[in-house]
């Protein structure tokens, strides 16, 4: 970015204007542009995808009305809420409560700056990049407190002490896990990071060893949980806290706590694409060879096919589990993940004395497991529709 | 907390967490259950309804006989029916026949005195209104005579139909055997 | 055991407090006073041959013409499966009546109703609140003579017909 | 305000705060409300509230016929209509001494275990839902749509049947909609074995349920438990075995009992387990009833002006939410002189205030789930 604007400059352009203001400039309409083209119709359409998945695992339709399959629903959604009247309560905290969904949505919106999309498409390859997303998610947690505190409700309150310590709790195995890939890499760097592992999954960290394996899902559990999603959804859980800290919000900002949501869910699946799944890295064909540009589009569908797989994997365990109580939240990451995740930690750092030969057989191995879980799965699935009798399903008089 | 009960209550959670999500990901290949409301079905959905579905009241006031049986049955008071004596024909006339559909429980009481099959539910059930009184239904707007079965069956062929429709909607709805005992005959 | 034989046995236990045995009705009932109530009730569950573990329903009826309301006990026993009704008398204006809720806790709730809707009081209960209506709401409306008040904070009870009154 | 010795240890000053849970909470299905009182997130006390849904249904009882006081009854629990019909009708025709016809019994029964069927499936999906887990509380209502559709083509009404007569049924039961009826049946079993690997073997389910508010054999006796809530703490009680009414003698089907497999005997997965396990045996009864059906009228003649002689009588039903009482007294009269309608939700409500100590927020959700409490019919 800012290599591109020194060039723009030598170019002659932009003559007499302060080199600083240039740049302030630039980096503002590149957070516009990343903001209005890239996350904001990313968390639209989660919204809607999520509502369409979990209809149909629901045996419904869900919405299919606002252009082809309702995929515009989520524009519709939009201008509905920004035309609501934005009520703040009388005996709220005016300031922070406006101010609440500003810093969630900066906290997770921070996050994209470091998301390596492709090998040359990230905002800024930070040299502690995964620190970085670990250190600016966290803010998210500053915003649901405040916004719970100034609601000056009692629900909300409750919703925000929840999530302070949900957050907080589940940073320590998600931090752990993160450090097992930074063992492995050597980097703190998310391009570094991409670059250590292969195209091929059997050179993803993901299939490196049983422990990796085993700290990707305790990752992605501590995500979800960090990301307030079932079954952690307890800071807003409707059926108990009647919608927890956005109770008392409404219309647009009310909107921003749950763009920062459905955002944050699609930062999840990068970052764990990134440490686990081989990011962005395309098998080297021939045709990327001539074309930095197709080779770009490749590496950028690839990441985004990677992610957005876990986005979905997020909406399905949604649809699927009941919610866990908060003090079983909190036992569940104190007494079964924190423990795990030292495990895989340990694991990992002795298997980085294991010999190439043998790190490549476990890899293959791994690989071998993923693949017969994968295939398990499925048979699994096959079952479920047999033993739902599908010839009986019973239709009603239409 | 041994380490076996440990160990278990991971493998327990994975496992069913595991079945869960089968089931549901069972569930995106099958079919969905709901259907699109209003439109997108191929019948208007009244027809769909089953015959004994107890939707808003209708009268057919051209068979009515004014025996006053359903105003009488009805829990909830919401059929009145006032007969005034006309002075010119010397017979017996509606002056009115309301139903509040505002009240009414669908009970499907009053139907089932009805001797003539005259006071029926519809297969409506879309009865929104912007104000209560529009839910009231005017059966006889105007002074209507009323309806004199005749021995031997109805020779007029008009009237003749909706007799025949009457008497079906007793015996397929209102009789309590359903047409079972007449089955068995 | 057979209710005639239940009440034998609580004649000879409460000479003059039980009376009125009705044995040929759908659910045989006797009568009890007022005063003594808590201890045939006491005996009634403790008694290892009665053994009436479950109140299933207390409630109430106004005979306005006999100037009482009533108070009806259901026992059952699922020990030995047999049941009883008592009755209790008490006069229309001031009815009073000890609390059954130290016997069975369920009467709690029970009590609160029937001193909701028939203004029967209690004595002794822990929480004699209205339960159904609201705590300013006037007159007990399960009674027979009972007339709605006009309008409850300002809204009426009563709306307007849509339909000519009945001509009948 | 609640001062704990910790209080004076730390020197902070804590308060209880009161929290009002309802009458528009997501989770107090209807109108509830309860009045919670909290140390954060523990319940030092939820004081129960109702009212809310108050429709003086036995007021009007006595001023309606007997014969127009029966659709009325739906409204008592418009989840379980029909066994408010049958608890009336029983106690109508018990002080007329009105024969009811042998086909009328069995359509009764089948309409009512339908019915059980439905109101069981609103209440495990719903407790689901209040766990979290929305798929399985679709599900649940999936199924019930194609009941209410059953009924529907059964009496014509989906919710509040007025199927249930004086004397038998108001609608012969086609023999297509028994086929309809056995082709669910056909369909459902499977449903509730999925229904079960589903939610029911969800170990973030069994930790939510286990252990939770146990109520003890002593405390549903005294607080006078009924249903699936006694039978949950243990106590093997079913009125249509215990004290039989229609053809349930004829009938087949065991009587599930909480266990404590779980958790500790009457808890809340024990009060749930019974439920799921009616569902298994109300399908039984259903098909027995369906093979069974005889031939015949489906009510016997009853009097259009129905005046039964002078008396009273008290009838149970095993309706879903338990014993379902009808205390009725005629006084000769075309109106009843007084009908009072006796809950299971009633009971079951006055005890929350007890479970809910010491309990947290949440597991209060559980606790209402569990107990399967009805506004409308608490309120009647």
């Amino acid at each position: 970015m800012q290599a591109y604007l020194d060039q723009l400059m030598q170019g002659g352009a932009f003559a007499g204007v302060p080199r600083e203001v240039v740049y302030a400039i630039g980096m503002l309409l590149a957070a516009f542009i990343v903001l209005s083209a890239f996350v904001a119709p990313l968390a639209g359409v989660t919204s809607w995808l999520e509502r369409r998945v979990w209809a149909r695992m629901q045996s419904r339709v869900g919405p299919n009305r606002v252009g082809p399959q309702g995929i515009l629903q989520w524009l519709a959604d939009g201008i509905k809420n920004l035309l609501k009247e934005d009520i703040i309560p009388t005996a709220a905290d005016k300031k922070l409560f406006s101010l609440a969904p500003y810093i969630v949505f900066m906290g997770f919106l921070c996050a994209f700056v470091v998301i390596p999309f492709g090998g040359h498409l990230i905002v800024a390859d930070l040299n502690i990049g995964i620190l970085y997303i670990l250190a600016v998610t966290s803010l998210v947690v500053v915003g649901i407190l405040m916004a719970g505190w100034a609601s000056n409700n009692k629900w909300s309150l409750l919703g925000g002490m929840r999530s302070a310590a949900q957050i907080v709790s589940y940073e320590i195995p998600a931090g752990v896990s993160v450090l097992m890939i930074v063992f492995l890499a050597g980097t703190l760097s998310m391009q570094g990071i991409i670059k250590g592992q292969g195209w091929a999954p059997w050179d993803w960290y993901l299939f490196h060893n049983p422990f990796t394996f085993a700290g990707f899902f305790l990752y992605f559990t501590a995500a979800l949980a960090e990301g307030n999603r079932t079954p952690f959804d307890i800071p807003e859980a409707e059926s108990e806290l009647v919608a927890g800290y956005v109770t008392e919000y409404s219309g647009m900002r009310f909107l921003f706590f749950f763009f920062a949501e459905w955002g944050n869910l699609y930062v999840i699946g990068a970052v764990a694409t990134t440490l686990f799944l081989g990011g962005w890295q395309v098998p080297p064909l021939a045709i990327f060879e001539n074309s930095p540009m197709l080779l770009a589009v490749a590496q950028f569908v690839t990441f985004f096919l990677k992610a957005y797989l876990w986005v979905f994997v997020a909406m399905w365990i949604r649809a699927t589990l009941p919610r866990v109580r908060v003090d079983q939240l909190m036992s569940l990451c104190w007494k079964y993940m924190v423990p795990l995740s030292f495990i895989c930690l340990l694991g990992t750092v002795a298997f980085m004395f294991v010999p190439a030969n043998g790190q490549r057989i476990t890899s293959a191995a791994m690989f071998g497991l993923g693949v017969a879980i994968t295939i398990i799965f499925f048979l699994r699935v096959g079952f479920q529709i047999r033993q739902a009798k599908p010839e009986l399903y019973f239709k009603p008089h239409i | 907390m041994g380490v076996a009960s440990y160990i278990k209550d991971v493998t327990d959670t994975v496992k069913s967490v595991f079945e869960g999500m089968s089931i549901t990901f069972s569930h995106l290949v099958r079919r969905p259950m709901t259907i699109q409301y209003p439109d997108k079905i191929p019948v208007p959905i009244q027809e769909t309804l089953p015959h004994r579905y107890r939707g808003i009241l209708e009268v057919d006031l051209d068979i009515c006989t004014g025996c006053l049986a359903c105003e009488r049955v009805c829990p909830i008071t919401c059929i009145t029916i006032g007969i005034d004596m006309n002075k010119e024909t010397k017979q017996r006339d509606f002056s009115h026949f309301d139903i509040d559909i505002c009240k009414c429980m669908y009970c499907g009481l009053c139907s089932e005195v009805c001797p003539t099959g005259s006071i029926r539910h519809s297969q409506e059930f879309e009865g929104a209104s912007y104000n209560p009184a529009g839910l009231v239904r005017h059966f006889a707007p105007q002074p209507a005579s009323l309806y004199k079965p005749k021995k031997g069956g109805e020779t007029d062929p008009k009237l003749a139909v909706k007799v025949d429709i009457g008497q079906k909607y007793l015996d397929e709805f209102a009789t309590p055997d359903g047409g079972a005992a007449a089955e068995e005959k | 055991m057979e209710p005639s034989e239940i009440f034998a046995r609580l004649e000879k236990q409460f000479a003059g407090k039980v009376s009125d045995f009705k044995g040929d009705v759908q659910e045989p009932y006797f009568s009890v006073d007022a005063e003594a109530i808590l201890e045939i009730c006491r005996f009634l569950r403790d008694d290892a041959e009665l053994k009436f573990e479950i109140l299933s329903d207390q409630t109430a009826v106004d005979w306005p013409k006999e100037e009482k309301i009533q108070v009806v006990y259901h026992l059952y026993s699922y020990a030995h499966r047999h049941q009883i009704v008592l009755k209790v008398d008490l006069s229309r204006d001031n009815p009073t009546i000890a609390t059954a809720e130290g016997i069975w806790k369920v009467a709690n709730w029970f009590e609160r109703e029937i001193f909701d809707l028939f203004g029967v009081i209690f004595e002794g209960h822990s929480d004699l609140r209205r339960i159904m209506l609201p705590e300013d709401w006037v007159g007990y409306p399960l009674r027979k003579d009972y007339v709605e008040q006009e309008e409850y904070d300002g809204i009426s009870t009563q709306r307007a017909p849509l339909v000519d009154k009945l001509m009948r | 305000m609640n001062e704990t010795a910790q209080d004076q240890d730390t020197g902070f000053h804590t308060e209880d705060m009161t929290i009002s849970v309802g009458p528009q909470h997501p989770s107090t299905h209807g109108v509830l409300r309860f009045v919670v009182k909290t140390d954060g997130e523990v319940i030092s006390e939820a004081i129960p509230d109702v009212g809310y849904l108050h429709r003086s249904i036995e007021k009007i009882g006595e001023k309606v016929t007997w014969h127009g006081y029966v659709p009325y009854t739906d409204r008592a629990d418009y989840l379980a209509a029909m066994f408010a019909n049958q608890g009336f009708c029983m106690a109508a025709e018990k002080l007329a001494a009105t024969p009811v016809t042998r086909r009328g019994e069995f359509c009764r029964v089948i309409a009512c275990e339908l019915n059980r069927l439905a109101s069981h499936l609103i209440s495990v999906g719903t407790f689901g839902q209040d766990i979290g887990a929305m798929t399985p509380f679709v599900h649940a209502l999936r199924e019930r749509e194609t009941i209410n559709n059953l009924m529907e083509e059964i009496c014509g009404a989906r919710l509040t049947y007025n199927y249930i007569r004086i004397g038998g049924v108001g609608y012969d039961i086609l023999p297509e909609t028994c086929t309809r009826i056995s082709e669910f049946l056909d369909h459902f079993a499977p449903i509730v074995d999925e229904f079960n690997r589903l939610l029911t073997g969800n170990k973030i389910f069994i930790e939510r349920l286990a252990g939770i508010a146990v109520v003890s054999k002593e405390d549903a006796l005294q607080y006078n438990l009924v249903g699936p809530n006694l039978r949950g703490a243990g106590v093997k009680w079913d009125i249509r075995r215990d004290i039989p009414y229609s053809v349930y003698p004829e009938l087949e089907f065991e009587i599930p009992v909480g266990t404590g497999h779980i958790g500790t005997l009457g808890d809340s997965f024990d009060r749930y387990w019974v439920r799921i396990r009616e569902l298994q045996e109300s399908c039984k009864i259903v098909r027995q009833c369906l093979k069974m059906l005889p031939k015949g009228p489906a009510i016997s003649k009853v009097a259009r002006k129905f005046k039964p002689a002078v008396g009273e009588c008290y009838v149970r039903v095993e309706a879903p939410r338990g014993d379902m009482g009808f205390y009725v007294i005629s006084d000769g009269s075309e109106y009843p002189y007084r009908v009072r309608i006796r809950t299971g939700s009633y009971t079951a409500m006055s005890i929350i205030d007890k479970l809910s100590k010491g309990i947290m927020l949440a597991d209060l959700i559980v606790l209402i789930g569990s107990l399967d409490v009805d506004a409308p019919e608490i309120d009647r």
